[in-house]
């Protein structure tokens, strides 16, 4: 279990998770970079700028 | 938490319902959702309603060792992939096409040929009011088109009592924006799609095949979609040889579907919910059938409305999962309606 | 400005389009609008379309003497006041139902009766496409229902050129709520009228008789709700006795639309809008035709889509009055559609 | 089946969701639900969704004796009833604004007076984020209004952390047309309602005296109503002395909703739904609170959104019911929302 | 017909508006639209409402020579092209942002730079309320955006006569999903899109800047999806340091509005349509501008609405044109909006 | 108990129910008349018309 950098709240993990993956967080959404899995550490992701329906 | 399910295409519309409906469901457990393009993201980044799922969807390469696996992935997928599916889970319950009709010659007319027509005959046609008796223990299950359930709902009743099936059916129907799933095109942008009364198919479609074939009754069937995101209404103006009375069709429809747990009557009378409509049974895995006569011209106006995502679809395979397996019937499946609503 | 006009029935959603549309005309003056309930307020107070007009509310006790009367009441009012209608005005033009069928007998079928019936005979149909000859110079018209109009539009071409008469025809109408007028109830409040798809008089519907008269073709009407403000769809499954082809559908609609202003074909085709629909036409006094032929079942899928306040109720009347006046016949009525729009 | 319940104003719209409520609900039995326009009616003649509830309207005048009481009348019914109610239950939930202010003062600036001002210091407010601890075994709840609970949720922990009380809060709201109840007039009809963005109640709305009242803060209120039926959504827009910080913001907001079984905070990300939607919460007791931070003007945009007809008040009253009785807090509470969905 | 015109990007929502409005101009005569896509397609296969326009698309590499050249195409295309426009036509009027801004920097902040920052100087901001008298002769105009539009229309009577330039502003807006373009994606898509209130960008958007450069005021902007197609509506929450009185701000934005053709003052009264609402002017080029003030919080609101795709965008467009050519003014753009109407 | 004269459905009936009051079906809607109420015996109501919408 590892907390979201962004937001602090819990995040889900999987058993297989790999570095290099990207998350998301389901509170607040952040999208996360794997950075190590033993034990998890994770970083903001280089941010993807989707602009919907400006 | 008897059994183990999992979903292909959850992140579709009819796969996120899959979700909803199975993390609920008191006999089943979720335990793998699929989707190629949101791998790791967690259901919610697809489905908000889903956000406390403690769930990442995940590649359908690797397919879990499951009871039961849903398909809710596009035309063609399920026949090209049914060995995976079938070696994943002693049960598949698919909600495409691909299953559903039972004659290969079917599928050369209305779609582009089947890969595996040896499966067909043993493909069990979902619709639990119609096939209930050959659903237990079914391990290949083809749940019902959205549109063709709507129609086989209205009619069935007549067809078993009252017509010869050589009678002129017209069935007119009107579908919500979901129906036609997440990656819509142009045709499926807010701006071209609010607010539309929009033949498509006005002739020829596809579901006058599934309705023939499990009705045994040609249909003149024509669609339009309409400003609402779920529901499906059928109008089945029926012209029966010899007149019909009003009690002949309460009667008709009464002994059908009177301990049919998921179909109500509503027909007539005062207020302002008269007939059938879609957004009373929207969310729910209910369907309403109504019926009009028309003195004059000696027609019957026969009206069923359902939630085209679930009674049309994951209600449907979740029902018909429920019968196959022995649970509860209507497990997992008892959300009511809203009132008042806008277009869900 | 050759003439002068009235409004009786200004403040509903009929009479407002007709102050909208004369305020605009080149060869009319609107010089009364009516309104019991808003007498002397101004006309934007009840259309903000209308906040610039200089015209306030008058009562409909008082009349002034102009050369052209429109009467947007409820049905029975203009039975009941036609002859100061006709004292008022040397051409009335009549919304309502009222002087629409041709004889007694289908008012004492399917209405209340009728108090004048001696008018009958020499009320002239206002549908320019059907009765264009008659209209000039006539005195009395009476502009056809919204739901009349979408179907003979749709099957004119075909009785005149295909159909013997006796042929089962379906006319399945989607429309929406200014149909019902202003004053609409429960049922037609945002919450319980939002997103529906709802069947009203699914058999038995008034407009049969208006489409009967006037086509002589018995249909099997039915007519539903949806979530639109404005328009009309109709679709028409026609079953006609010998086969007919896409060539002789074409060559017959031609024929009859090509020369008609307000008349546009439409009918297959790529894109999104490949048939009629009311979002195309909404706000313009033009309807859309179009079909599709459906092999298999010999049938001939009719669409035909219209805005219900104009081309079936306050252009059409504009329409009827230019021809009966003389007056260039679309003059007034040039308004073009919006692209993208909602549910106009 | 612990307790028995009563439903005034159950033809409403409030009081629908209640009945909706109360009937699946593992602690409470509905036994009287009143109308006084459709006494002996169904409960689904008003409500098509509780159609398969055995129960009839029966008249407000005798009520019978339970051990709960729901009140949705409109304003002013309750405080002329309120002894009466209090005869027939021993604890009374009122959805109106009639107990919600603490200070008579305030009903006479904002409203038109009050007739029992000695209960309104015993009256408890409603809303369980907020006032937990008040609520167990009151005899006397009244329930948040709908845009006033959106608006608390929203700030609550910005008050509590962060604001001094002094700051500038602007609380921009749009709501759905279900907040009118069922009585809505004109500008209520389908034709008029849809579509808007009909700014009501610019200035001077009565909702900042609940705001101000309960959060020791004054804001400056706007409400627009919008096209959907269940919903409100409140836009607050905050500027603190100090420079806050995202970290700061999510520590505040984490720590007041952490545990809190109704409130989900959803703030930025990708995907469609990055901030607070009535739509994934509508037909649910939940509330989404999310926020966002503006650096150059030092503002930070608080977003919350509910369904107005149940966490705005009947889902918030059974759950306030729940706390004053002592039963699990979210029993009868726990229905998930839909996806996707139109505008429920 | 004096002038000739093109249209780049006339398969879009705002380049399809623009030949709309050219088809019907007195004074111009469209003679080219472009799109890369539908090249050689007619203009009514992309716009229903033109399928009269005996035009086709061609491709933006061939320019033809013309007196007057529209660009409504996406942001980052007229920099790019500007020099083949400006040979191409005398006057370019550009509806992107590209040369909105009159300085390079603010580019670099809120957009992603500029590549002919030579150009900003001698463009010349579109919005004729503004800026009436630098467009005489102008031969680079640049259309102001949707949102920045109805904010300054809103604010502008304000910043001239009643504030500093340092009070607090919010502006809180309402928009359809007409403004997203054709080409939406996912978020756009009707099922996801329908029934929103969906803040997006809540802070930090892009029209803060063309706003602030315009008006000299920093302004706090919000913006929100809404369930409409055509439409903006800005609230703008402003606290004046000294009280301001009604009679002060309906002189303040009489003397600015009375002689605009195209600026309504709304607010106020009673009736349904009281304060400006965007389906009151959808198709129109107008903008209705009211307000309401606060006694207690001594906060004035602001609300404007307009069409987005009209005076948000090619009713603009064309506005400046006439100005800069010394057409009449309203030339091309004296529709009258529509009652009732859904959401245009 | 008694059955629907329109459409068979079972009518839902309630303690002091008295002649003269009309019920609703809650299946088919039809608006019934109680003619007598030991036993309970319904006949259709005198309808009045609600022309909804046309
Ligand atoms: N929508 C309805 O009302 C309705 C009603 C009745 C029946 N159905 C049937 O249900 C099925 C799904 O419909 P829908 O509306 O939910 O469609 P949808 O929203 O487009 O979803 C399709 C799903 O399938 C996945 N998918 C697509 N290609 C795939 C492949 N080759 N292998 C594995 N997964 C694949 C997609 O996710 P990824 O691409 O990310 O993997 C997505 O999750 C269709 O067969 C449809 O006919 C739908
Ligand atoms: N809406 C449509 O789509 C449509 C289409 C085709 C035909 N029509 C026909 O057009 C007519 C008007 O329909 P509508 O939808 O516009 O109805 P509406 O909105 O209800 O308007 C009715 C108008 O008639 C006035 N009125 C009512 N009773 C009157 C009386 N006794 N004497 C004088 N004025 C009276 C009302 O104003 P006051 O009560 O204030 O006087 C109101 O201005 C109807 O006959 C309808 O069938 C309507
Ligand atoms: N709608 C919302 O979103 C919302 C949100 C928060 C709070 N509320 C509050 O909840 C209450 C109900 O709102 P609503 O929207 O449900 O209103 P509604 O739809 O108009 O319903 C009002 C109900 O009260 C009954 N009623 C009216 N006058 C009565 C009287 N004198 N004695 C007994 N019953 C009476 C009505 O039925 P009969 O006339 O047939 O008896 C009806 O059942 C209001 O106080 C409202 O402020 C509503
Ligand atoms: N929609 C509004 O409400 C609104 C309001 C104010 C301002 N605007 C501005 O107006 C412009 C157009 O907006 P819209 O909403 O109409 O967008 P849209 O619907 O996406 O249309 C864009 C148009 O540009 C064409 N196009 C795209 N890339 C091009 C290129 N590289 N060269 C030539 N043509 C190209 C497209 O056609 P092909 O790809 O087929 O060539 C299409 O015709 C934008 O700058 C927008 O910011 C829009
Ligand atoms: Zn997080
Ligand atoms: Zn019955």
């Amino acid at each position: 279990m590892v907390d979201c950098i962004e937001c602090g709240g819990e995040l889900s993990l999987y058993d297989d998770i790999e570095a290099g993956e990207i998350l998301d967080c389901s509170t607040c959404g952040a999208e996360l970079e794997v950075l190590e899995v033993d034990p998890v550490e994770v970083d903001k992701a280089p941010e993807l700028q989707q602009d919907w329906g400006e | 938490m008897g059994y183990t399910a999992s979903v292909v295409g959850a992140s579709g519309f009819a796969g996120g319902e899959l979700c909803r409906l199975l993390v609920e469901h008191p006999a089943v457990e979720l335990v793998q959702a699929t989707s190629r393009k949101k791998e790791n993201r967690t259901l919610g980044h697809a489905h908000p309603n889903l956000r406390d799922v403690d769930l990442r969807f995940s590649t359908p390469e690797d397919l879990a060792s499951v009871d039961l696996l849903f398909a809710a992935t596009p035309h063609g997928v399920s026949m090209a992939e049914i060995d995976r599916f079938r070696d994943a889970a002693g049960t598949v319950v698919d909600l495409s096409a691909d299953f559903r009709l039972p004659e290969v010659g079917l599928y050369e007319e209305y779609y582009d040929g089947h890969s595996r027509p040896e499966l067909l005959e043993s493909a069990v046609y979902g619709l639990p009011e119609l096939n209930r008796e050959a659903l237990p223990g079914a391990d290949l299950v083809a749940a019902g088109g959205c549109n063709a359930t709507a129609s086989i709902l209205g009619l069935l009743p007549l067809v078993v009592d009252i017509l010869d099936g050589d009678e002129q059916v017209v069935v007119d129907v009107k579908v919500g924006s979901s129906e036609g799933g997440t990656g819509g095109g142009d045709a499926a942008s807010h701006p071209e799609r609010s607010g539309v009364v929009r033949p498509y198919a006005p002739a020829g479609h596809r579901h006058e095949a599934e309705i023939a074939a499990y009705l045994g009754l040609d249909v003149a069937f024509s669609a339009h979609a309409v400003d609402m995101v779920r529901g499906a209404s059928a109008t089945c103006h029926v012209f029966p040889d010899e007149p019909v009375s009003e009690a002949d069709l309460w009667q008709a429809y009464r002994e059908r579907y009177e301990d049919e747990p998921f179909v109500d009557l509503v027909a007539g009378g005062s207020g302002v919910y008269r007939y059938p409509e879609p957004k009373s049974v929207a969310g729910t895995n209910r369907a309403e059938v109504g019926f009009a006569l028309d003195q004059s011209s000696e027609r019957v106006v026969v009206i069923s409305a359902l939630d085209n995502v679930m009674k049309g679809a994951a209600g449907q395979a979740v029902h018909a999962a429920n019968v196959a397996l022995g649970i509860e019937e209507t497990a997992g499946l008892d959300a009511r309606g809203l009132h008042p609503v806008g277009s869900p």
